[in-house]
């Protein structure tokens, strides 16, 4: 079995919206959620940040990705910063943007698809929006920021785990510029 | 390497003149001076006559040759367009470039004599209004023939199964998300939107016979879509669920015989499940096989330390060969959650033995395939390292290296695929 | 690195917490862990409290500082807009993107608080209905805050002078071609274009003042228009000739300093003629001298195999600090004729002593320069060469080598020029 | 005195076609030719290839230039071919075109500026149109055919010799693909 906790926790996520349970109707709903969903709620981020958890979880005992076992958490503008772990485009990060941050005048798009990524620092997994930002055109800044990582990253019939898509529905154009990786909350 | 066919001249006003046809002018020239060499072999330079004055020309535009089954239509996300390559020439040069705004994509009439474009512009560039538009071009001279506004469509790196054309040229296919997952179907004679196909859950679309396509959907099932005559919305019928997302997903470069409904649908792993799509009923899969054990070696698995050959690449990983039935598919060695990784092989498979033929070393890791479909087919594997990407050219049948030139472009699409 | 101060959450429904604002989280969880470390310094590590669970994001939006003297804005042909960039980082990250059409260019307010960049969109991307617009950006959140309809204006390879802005911020001189040789001028505070100033056989604009511009003639005149404030259509009075542009040429990136209308026109062979362009006057040119001469070299002449050290390069060849009347000119050795070659050094002249204050060799062969106004200024150098392109920055005072990195443009604007 | 045949004889052709010879006249002229002539007249052309003269002008003496120097007329989609001796783009013989012609689907613009080039086989000059192919984006087929020479090239305000411009008035859109180099006539 692969590693497919962030799947798994992204429709417990949707879960938790979805009034009905069914699968079809689940994924239904994703289609709409992409499209209206404000970004993803913030419910499992208050669970995680509002009361610090006594103890961190025991170091996951099943085998790292080679992301996870290379990845470093000082540099968020470099492709092997730990929340890079899947996405595919540039950072936006190399231009003037930030993780969690789009650069002056693009458009944060407030859908995006969801990443899980282990945090060396603290062996916990967290869950990565990694939303794009829009309205301009690509950004050419600096060649070494375009990244394609694929930890637990989904085809396109699970588009919430995909990570080709354009996330910039709901946004003012489709133009894509950049994409950052917000942490979201914790995985488990 | 000139083209050199004059089908439009820059103004009619100019006289013709008998040399608006350009052809053999340098040859022309050259044989003059070679005839005068001959005649007067023992001649002094300077006493041959002088060179004659090189004719003026009249500037014209190129058109295609008509296009053969080894055509090839490369692009990549900042090429404007793909690039026209013949497979066959000696050096792979470009004959022309199909303009496809970014984030478009393309699809071929079975012959490549009318070309596709699905895409998505905005009235001020990046910015404005949003106008989702299906252009046409002529094949030859690739002159847009028309532009059918269309519902919508999906941005997203260029793949397989998100813009199709029916095998016949009539019904285009175009993969949305918004407001859910749908199919939109363009008529493409009527230049006419039918009814579009909401398929909540699934995605692609994956053409079969005259009007029905095939989805794959993210519960494990495959669905079937007849588009029916009378323009009433088409209903999807489902496979039972073969496979699991979770675990082990099917790619999306996963093939179909566009005209027998004959699909191989392969996972992350490897295991490819048969199937058979036909007009009104639900598709049949058939008994899975694997990649790996039909090369000989152990069966793959999931494991994110689990070094194997993989499939996997970053657009078109798995290309069929119809006649033969032979299925091409890039290679990596690597854990599991590597598919996207570029292609260091090229495995050959024959679909029916479930036995693997051949593997093909690439010179340069390739992010995509494709492959001919006349009888001494042709393999193209792409890099895609921008202007550094390399295009190559292999022999389907053998797997020599015939071929290879710089090109920028990681997805292509050939005639009758 | 991070720009980090929130100006638009993505969604006002967020509650906010106290965390939204995340400049300092990772410090703070750096200072917590030192603190825990400090006081248990013999503590064994496992003995610690866990480090606390990293708190969610809410994304945001970055805005630009206050634009410094030190701003700088890198375009190159396919950048899709100016990168903007502080010359004083360390890292010289881009700060931000104007978004630029393909062909457009960009000009500043005097203090680069408002953006504005003449562009041309077709509604379908490289065709349909054409629209020529002056877009208006703020320059800490590249907003786009309006969008002017303009008449037309040239397309061409970035250079100086095609599109500017008066000192004042309040005028926009856009260069056109057709249907004749003319300048659009667009009233910025008004939001309303002016009539057009017709100058047959002349082109660019060279701003100075509120209201004055000058233009080069091909016939070897300045012109100088003083645009009417009745809104009346202007007229140009001209220089007598005093350079021939069959034979040495001015160069488009002869400068001006736009407060005191004083000008430096150079030609291909690094002749400067001070000019001096004031309301309601025809200009007034100089007695000319060398940069060659001002060298301590011979004097430079016209002869394709003649070769010396000739100004030339791909866009901004000339640049002026204006308090200090220094001129900056990319320079390389070449015959005539090599007027666009990439300069190797950069002559710093005193404009008023007509002497040669330094050579500065650079490390890249440099398309083009750019010079900071401020008391510390610094000289950009861009050598474009595609994704391979570097930005040297350089103290313009001493010659110094300050820093540089990869990044893709030839052409840059600085505020104040 | 540079080799300034090319804008000498460049004037020539204007004032052939022009009935006054002001200088400003004529300039002014040339604004309106860029949109209206269908591209330059055949004049010298006929005129050069007509009859065929009796012997090739002497040898010139006058200094060749660099790129005179090491001009070759084998391969035209190379940037040091003869006739790209003042071209200022990607050639169009790397993107399916040719010498003369443009790559499928490409509109020729009716109007160009004219260089003059140096042909190393018979050691005439002849004047060169560099007509660019709209309405396509910028043809990235190959790097290596991007060029920038600049005998005898000029300015903005003597738009006729100038190739920074992109020469697609009069076509139905100013996107550029690439440049052709169509001989015109001799240039003496």
């Amino acid at each position: 079995m692969p590693d497919s906790s962030g799947d798994r926790l992204t429709e417990r996520l949707l879960r938790a919206l979805a009034r009905r349970t069914s699968r079809r109707s689940l994924l239904t709903r994703i289609g709409v959620l992409l499209v209206a969903a404000p970004a993803f709620p913030l419910l499992p981020v208050s669970r995680g940040f509002a009361a610090p958890q006594a103890a961190p979880p025991a170091k996951s005992p099943k085998p790292m990705t080679d992301f996870e076992r290379n990845a470093q958490t000082k540099d968020p503008a470099r492709c092997d910063y730990w929340r890079h772990c899947a996405i595919d485009g540039v950072i936006c990060g190399c231009c003037g943007g930030g993780i969690h941050t789009c650069p002056p005048g693009a458009d944060p798009s407030p859908t995006s698809w969801i990443g899980t990524c282990l945090n060396p620092d603290d062996g916990r997994s967290y869950l990565i929006a990694y939303r794009d930002c829009c309205g301009k055109s690509l950004c050419t800044a600096d060649k070494s920021c375009m990244c394609d990582s694929t930890d637990r990253e989904m085809p396109i019939y699970r588009p919430s785990g995909d990570n080709d898509i354009i996330w910039c529905f709901g946004g003012s154009s489709m133009a894509y510029h950049c994409s950052t990786a917000a942490l979201v909350g914790l995985a488990n | 390497m000139m083209q050199t066919t004059v089908i439009r001249p820059v103004s009619a006003r100019h006289r013709p003149t008998p040399l608006r046809r350009l052809p053999g002018m340098r040859a022309t020239l050259w044989t003059l001076a070679l005839l005068a060499a001959a005649a007067n072999s023992d001649s002094r330079a300077e006493t041959q006559p002088p060179p004659p004055v090189l004719p003026a020309e009249t500037s014209d535009v190129a058109v295609l040759p008509p296009a053969g089954p080894h055509r090839l239509f490369v692009m990549g996300w900042t090429t404007g367009g793909a690039n026209v390559v013949d497979g066959d020439s000696k050096d792979l040069s470009v004959l022309g470039l199909v303009p496809i705004s970014e984030g478009g994509l393309l699809a071929l009439s079975h012959d490549a004599d009318r070309i596709f474009v699905a895409e998505t512009f905005y009235s001020h560039g990046n910015r404005g209004t949003r106008e989702d538009v299906l252009s046409i071009y002529d094949g030859r001279s690739l002159a847009l023939l028309e532009e059918i506004p269309i519902p919508g469509r999906l941005q997203v790196v260029a793949k397989p199964h998100v813009f199709e054309v029916s095998e016949d040229g009539r019904l285009a296919y175009v993969y949305d998300m918004v407001p859910t997952s749908s199919v939109h179907v363009i008529d493409l004679q009527e230049a006419k939107v039918l009814p579009s196909v909401y398929l909540p859950g699934c995605a692609l679309a994956f053409p079969y016979g005259p009007r029905g396509f095939g989805t794959i959907c993210g519960d494990g099932t495959v669905g079937a879509v007849q588009v029916p005559e009378s323009g009433a919305t088409a209903k999807a019928v489902f496979s039972k669920p073969f496979f699991d997302a979770n675990s082990d997903p099917l790619f999306e470069s996963s093939v179909i015989d566009k005209s027998s409904g004959e699909a191989w649908f392969m996972t992350f792993t490897g295991k490819v499940f048969p199937a058979h799509l036909a007009a009104g009923a639900a598709p049949v899969i058939g008994k899975p096989w694997s990649v790996s054990e039909a090369a000989g070696l152990p069966p793959v698995g999931t494991g994110v330390q689990e070094l194997a050959w993989r499939p996997g690449g970053g657009g078109r990983v798995l290309a069929l060969h119809r006649a033969t039935k032979r299925l091409f598919v890039l290679m990596h060695p690597g854990n599991y959650w590597t598919h996207k990784v570029a292609g260091t092989e090229v495995w050959v498979l024959d679909a029916t033995r479930q036995a693997l033929i051949r593997r093909i070393r690439l010179e340069a890791p390739a992010r995509g395939i494709a492959v001919s479909q006349d009888a001494s087919p042709l393999l193209y594997a792409m890099s895609d390292e921008g202007s550094e990407g390399e295009l190559a050219v292999i022999d389907a049948s053998t797997g020599e290296k015939l071929r290879k030139r710089k090109l920028p472009g990681g997805f292509a699409w050939v005639p009758g695929d």
